[in-house]
């Protein structure tokens, strides 16, 4: 399961190139696709904070919510008590942080499809709290002017971060900063654990493990993440309500993770940035909005009848055969199937 | 030969656990595999009654090849697995649990007779018919999954671990069971990890180390045999 | 910045062009119009799809209709030319994100010159995109206004303030009722126009019989609901702005537990449905606010809609009866509005329709003449309010009793709505 | 008062009946396929939409068009089976995913089938009896009565048939169903014919009370959850006892409190079950 930690020349030209299609894209684009880009890559930090709550086996339906308590936390945190916006999305992610140690010790009481379900309640319940309390969270409404990342003016140089190509800068940056530190998390010694809490359950907590501990810690990192995606989220639409962070949002998390595949930690950015561009410009620009959720179902369960390991697996594959082995290596379906 | 096991390999994720083993059974008495914990012994049983496929190999029962078929299509040939850990249904009643072991079967009257059979050979069974099966002790449990087991009417009986967490009494109870199934004209495959009570009841006896047979011959002579002695009989 | 912005901006294009041929074959870029005549496109920015569609798509669909009339009578005259009207649709999904996305592609990539939008959820998404390009947006719900969106117009459907014409109908027709009592779905449509409610039996002299309901938006059995609402045995059950789902069930479970008084409502939906399935006798002299558009007193001459019997008539015809409700006509009459203001102006630009539109406070509502108000209810003059129909079930039929006029309610009655508004946490300052 | 608590427990009864059916179909289908079926609130809507077609449209009797969309719900589970569930029967999240897709598909079909607006579904009969104070429509007592013998039957027939004993056993150990030579796909078929129709009745039965949209089943289908999990996800004696309760408690809430609360209520009744009990009222510890 370790991957290889040296890169190779090849891996030195790849991560140029990538490099300057990142820098380039949102020059690329028309100006509606820029807004998607903002929206895409800060959707990346979701799915890929989210696999790693996955690591430890249990799957969580409360990641969108914990996006939102960072988004609400950050929001408030802002508009109410007036801190600078980016200290008030580093307190919103740890707002998100903190409730999520909070609810670790009803949720990893349980396991499986009970934890699934009860993360579910958990989050369904914080969410309702926002949609019931008018005061402060502003009920189904939600909060509006929020305030914005504020403008960079060095009088040569001047960054309005509305612009969708300003703030996506601004949002890469973190990204990538935020995946470095997951990644990091994954490789050490901590992410080890988890991964042998996965497979090994029993047996690490024979051999002293306290799979509570590294099961909790991996729900706080992932959501402290999270609430750092839902923190740039509200400061670029400038509004958060309830709907924002429901079941269907969840669901979609869910299934851009899992298209993607998550035995690498790149196979849920794969799901995200493949279904967006599918659904959001292919099937948009094909001018069938009624039919849209149809067709984008369609593809769901071809996707996922065909790529069971999910998009991750055709990487596996070509890396595989650039390397001139004969069989894949691609992991069973167990890897994906992680209950 | 009632079952031949040719050149089987079997692997889980990537991971070889079984390297080519090959054994016969005859059809009568009982053939025993001994070995230690993740030797294969249990795979062995679990590729013969079609819950693991084998990526090689060949297996031949009653003269047909039988390694392609679904799990349910060979108990259909007749041959029943009392798997290990027992697995009985835990919400389904003592008797019920027996008579899924028919489920496959059409004769009535022969399944109303074999069911009191069964009773008859497990008296505590008979008292407990009604209750849960989940609610029995080990040994009980034990007993439900042999019956179920028998209820299929096999020509061909895999025991794994029948011994495994019973008490002292009940081991021996269990052995009892063991002989008295075989003397009735049910060949058995008996896994055991208590390799003297196997080779005390079985005729032949097959050795599995890391995924291949590393000593096989009459029961009797494997009891003598240095290595085996030394590994497996703690002397 | 200006200028800087308008060099990348033909930049930008080209690159956009360039990578969108390379990159994306099958992503159609917006279709550039080279046809002949002049074209003016108007957004449509709302649900299309999922649960709220049922709030956006019939309003597409009566404006393809509207669109499709003006454009076979050879467009609208501005400046002495004839433009034709497109419409531009992106479905937003109710999103705050999507409608960003989608009001970046209608202004910058599409062309529009105005966006008409449901509100509510998306608005804040594309509040500061509307400012900073000087988009001039229309929202059915006005509880998006504030001072700050000068650009924003509330132009058809003053949400919930019209119903204070049904009550005070209510009140002068039948002064034997005394108590009420109100429920409402727990959201941004129910809380207002509980409010309302609240200020309108106020000021007609009727008292609650108890406190508002307020159910979760999610309910599917309504029995309790009912249950609870009837047992002080009021005079008057009012149903709010309930949504078309809730309404039915409600209506039928008063039926069923055999409420005897008056019912009052925001909307009823499919009312014939309602009468099949209780009685003619239960239904009779309910009131509510939305007519019918194949009734005839539409016909009066100081009703702006254009045609509605007509077009009523058109959109059964083309999307069947089922699918008609009132933003099937309310898009459309915000159309009307938005071209007879173009017209007045000689231009298409926002600015200049804004202005025009607004002259004098004055403009051409659906249901007659109206004043633009609204300042001290959402801080801006930009709802426009005039009067509004009372409808009647009369026979199992809806009919339009009267036009009552809002701001002569307003005149009296005014600080009652500002306090209940107050209450309920609903004024434009009170607002997170 | 004592009409009003009676009238209280008839509403309660009612939501209990319909919810009862949607969960039992939703555990037997996740005990069976190991499946959590996102898209049965969409076989909810199906059955829905299944009396439009064939009570308002064709004009069947009611209910031979609630038999016809018990069958035509039923299949949907079985083409949902082969089509989806059995290629992912190893990957149960791939099943999950898979099952939104299915769902994102019913419900546009609907919406392109019969519009967006919900539909009308004329009155089955306007009777009623009258207990006290308090009254039980004849409608709402069809659903009560469709519940009771709809799972009397099913209880028969997990208790005393062959195939019923098949399926138990699959939903405990599907491995040792196996050796038993049970067939695994058969099963899953029947399971799923069975788990989809309830939903499916569900939907019939309440299509007069409810006015069918493309999108009612979402509201039931995070309520089933709730259910299963306070009932205990393999257990459909627990399903049902679940349903009862959580209907009583979510309709009293509603009724002296407000819906929002109640469903705040039912959730921490959920996660109380869960801490205290973690496998549920009725439910055995997940195995290994």
């Amino acid at each position: 399961m370790p991957e290889k930690t040296s890169i190779g020349g090849a891996g030195l030209i790849g991560i140029l190139i990538l490099a300057v299609v990142l820098i380039a894209v949102p020059h690329l684009v028309s100006f509606s696709q820029q807004e998607l880009l903002v929206l895409l890559t800060i959707n990346v930090l979701v799915v890929v904070s989210y696999r790693l709550q996955t690591l430890t086996g249990e799957w969580s339906l409360a990641h969108v919510v914990m996006m939102g308590a960072g988004a609400y936390g950050s929001a408030l945190f802002a508009k109410s008590f007036g801190f600078p916006v980016p200290l008030a999305m580093i307190a919103g992610a740890i707002t998100a942080g903190l409730i999520a140690t909070l609810l670790s010790f009803p949720l990893f009481r349980m396991k499986g499809f009970y934890f699934l379900i009860g993360s579910f309640a958990a989050g369904e319940i914080l969410r309702l709290i926002w949609k019931r309390f008018t005061d402060p969270f502003g009920g189904p409404k939600g909060i509006q002017r929020i305030p914005g990342f504020p403008e960079i003016d060095l009088g040569f140089i001047h960054i309005d971060f509305y612009d969708p190509a300003n703030y996506y800068y601004l949002v890469l940056v973190v990204v990538l900063v935020s995946l470095w530190v997951l990644y990091r998390v994954e490789k050490s010694r901590i992410g080890l654990t988890f991964h042998a809490i996965h497979w090994q359950d029993k047996l690490s907590e024979s051999v002293g493990v306290d799979a509570f501990r590294y099961r909790m810690l991996a729900f706080v990192i992932a959501s402290f993440f999270a609430g750092l995606a839902g923190a740039l989220y509200a400061h670029y639409l400038s509004t958060v309500n309830p709907n924002q962070f429901d079941v269907n949002t969840m669901v979609y998390v869910l299934i851009w993770t899992i298209v993607g595949g998550t035995s690498r930690w790149y196979g849920p950015i794969l799901g995200v940035v493949a279904l967006t561009i599918v659904d959001e410009v292919i099937l948009r620009s094909i001018g069938v909005d009624q039919v849209r959720p149809l067709l984008y179902g369609l593809i769901l369960i071809l996707a996922i009848l065909f790529l069971p390991n999910g998009l991750e697996s055709l990487v596996i594959k070509a890396r595989d055969a650039l390397r001139g082995r004969g069989g894949a290596n691609v992991p069973n379906g167990e890897a994906v199937a992680r209950k | 030969m009632l079952l031949e096991v040719r050149n089987l390999h079997v692997h889980y994720n990537k991971v070889a656990a079984l390297k080519g083993v090959s054994l016969q059974v005859p059809s009568g008495g009982i053939v025993t595999i001994i070995g230690a914990n993740g030797a294969g012994k249990s795979t062995t049983l679990r590729s013969i009654s079609g819950l693991t496929k084998p990526s090689k190999g060949e297996i031949h029962f009653d003269g047909q090849r039988i390694d392609n078929l679904p799990a349910e299509k060979i108990v259909a040939r007749g041959i029943a697995h009392v798997p290990e850990g027992r697995r009985i249904f835990p919400d389904l009643t003592v008797e019920e649990n027996l008579r899924i072991g028919a489920f496959l079967r059409t004769d009535k009257a022969k399944i109303e007779s074999d069911i009191e059979d069964i009773f008859q050979r497990f008296p505590r069974l008979k008292e407990r018919r009604t209750q849960w099966a989940r609610t029995l002790s080990g040994g009980e449990q034990q007993m439900v999954a042999i019956g179920r087991a028998l209820m299929s009417g096999p020509k061909l009986l895999l025991l794994d671990e029948p011994s495994m967490g019973l008490s002292p009494v009940m081991v021996q109870e269990m052995a009892r069971i063991v002989s008295d199934i075989a003397e009735r004209g049910v060949p058995v495959v008996l896994v055991e990890q208590n390799a003297g009570l196997a080779l005390k009841l079985a005729s032949y006896a097959y050795v599995l180390e890391i995924g291949t047979v590393a000593v096989e011959g009459k029961a009797s002579d494997l009891q003598t045999n240095d290595h085996v002695r030394r590994a497996y009989l703690g002397a | 910045m200006k200028s800087a912005s308008s060099i990348s901006l033909t930049r930008r294009s080209l690159l956009t062009g360039a990578a969108s041929a390379a990159l994306l074959p099958l992503v159609g870029m917006p279709k550039a119009s080279f046809a002949q005549e002049n074209v003016v496109k108007v957004g449509f920015l709302a649900p299309l799809t999922g649960p709220v569609a049922a709030w956006g798509k019939p309003g597409l669909d009566g404006c393809k209709i509207w669109a499709d009339w003006v454009n076979e009578a050879g467009g609208i005259e501005i400046g002495g030319k004839p433009y034709k009207v497109e419409l531009a649709s992106y479905d937003d999904e109710d999103d705050a994100g999507k409608a960003r996305t989608g009001a970046t592609q209608l202004i910058r990539e599409n062309d529009v010159k105005f966006i008409m939008m449901l509100g509510g959820n998306s608005w804040p998404g594309v509040e500061e995109i509307a400012a900073r390009q000087g988009m001039m947006v229309s929202t059915l719900l006005p509880s998006d206004l504030t001072p700050d969106t000068t650009t924003l117009i509330a132009p058809c459907e003053v949400h919930p303030i019209y119903n204070v014409t049904g009550v005070d109908w209510l009140a002068a027709n039948h002064p034997d009722l005394k108590t009420a009592v109100v429920c409402a779905q727990d959201d941004a449509l129910g809380k207002p126009s509980v409010a309302t409610y609240l200020a309108a039996f106020e000021a007609a002299g009727i008292t609650m019989a108890s406190p508002p309901l307020f159910f979760d938006p999610a309910t599917t059995d309504f029995a309790p609901v009912m249950t609870q609402l009837l047992a002080n045995n009021p005079d008057i059950l009012c149903l709010d702005t309930c949504y078309a789902d809730y309404v039915q069930p409600l209506c039928e479970q008063a039926f069923q537990q055999g409420y005897k008084g008056k019912i009052i409502s925001c909307t009823l939906d499919f009312y014939q449905r309602i009468v099949e399935r209780t009685s003619k006798e239960f239904m009779e002299g309910v009131i509510f606010q939305f007519p019918d558009f194949d009734d005839k007193a539409l016909n009066d001459p100081r009703i702006n809609f254009k045609k509605p019997n007509e077009f009523f008539a058109e959109y059964v015809k083309r999307y069947g009866a089922t699918e008609w409700s009132a933003v099937s006509w309310e898009y459309s009459s915000i159309l009307d509005l938005w071209a007879d203001a173009a017209q007045r102006a000689g231009s298409v630009e926002p600015a200049d329709v804004l202005v025009a539109m607004k002259e004098g406070g004055k403009g051409k509502h659906a249901f007659g003449d109206a004043r633009w108000w609204g300042k001290e209810l959402f801080g801006i003059d930009n709802a426009l309010v005039g009067d509004w129909p009372v409808v009647v079930i009369r026979d199992g039929k809806a009919t339009i009793a009267e036009f009552r006029s809002i701001p002569d309610w307003w005149d009296k009655n005014g600080q009652l709505l500002v306090k209940h508004m107050t209450d309920l946490g609903q004024m434009w300052n009170q607002r997170t | 008062m004592p009409d009003f608590l009676l009238q209280t427990v008839f509403n309660a009864s009612y939501a209990a009946s319909y919810m009862a059916l949607i969960a039992v179909g939703l555990v037997l289908i996740f005990g069976v396929m190991g499946v959590i079926n996102f898209a049965h609130g969409e076989l909810y809507m199906a059955g829905a939409y299944a009396i439009v077609f064939f009570y308002v449209w064709s004009g069947l009797p009611f209910f031979v068009a609630v038999a016809l969309g018990l069958v035509f719900v039923g299949c949907l589970g079985i083409l949902m089976e082969l089509t989806l569930f059995r290629p992912l029967r190893t990957n149960p999240l791939g099943g999950l995913i898979a099952s939104i897709g299915f769902l994102l598909i019913l419900q546009t079909l609907a919406v392109l089938g019969f519009g967006l607006r919900n539909q009308n579904v004329p009155p089955v009969s306007q009777g009623r009896i009258t207990v006290g104070g308090a009254f039980l429509t004849y409608e709402r007592l069809y659903v009560i009565i469709a519940t009771v013998g709809l799972l009397t039957a099913l209880y028969f027939f997990l208790r005393k048939s062959k195939f019923g004993w098949a399926l138990r056993a699959c939903a405990q150990d599907r491995e040792a169903a196996a050796l038993q030579g049970i067939s695994i796909n058969q099963t899953a078929r029947y399971a799923m014919f069975i788990g989809a129709a309830l939903a499916g009745v569900a939907g019939a039965m309440t299509a007069p009370l409810v006015a069918p949209s493309p999108y009612m089943g979402h509201s039931v289908i995070v309520t089933a959850f709730i259910i299963i999990i306070v009932g205990g996800i393999g257990s459909l004696e627990g399903a049902v006892v679940a349903a009862v309760l959580y209907a009583f408690v979510h309709t009293f809430v509603t009724t002296f409190y407000d819906g929002v609360i109640a469903n705040i209520v039912g959730l921490l009744l959920m996660l109380a079950v869960l801490v205290v009990k973690p496998q549920g009222l009725f439910g055995v510890r997940e195995r290994a």
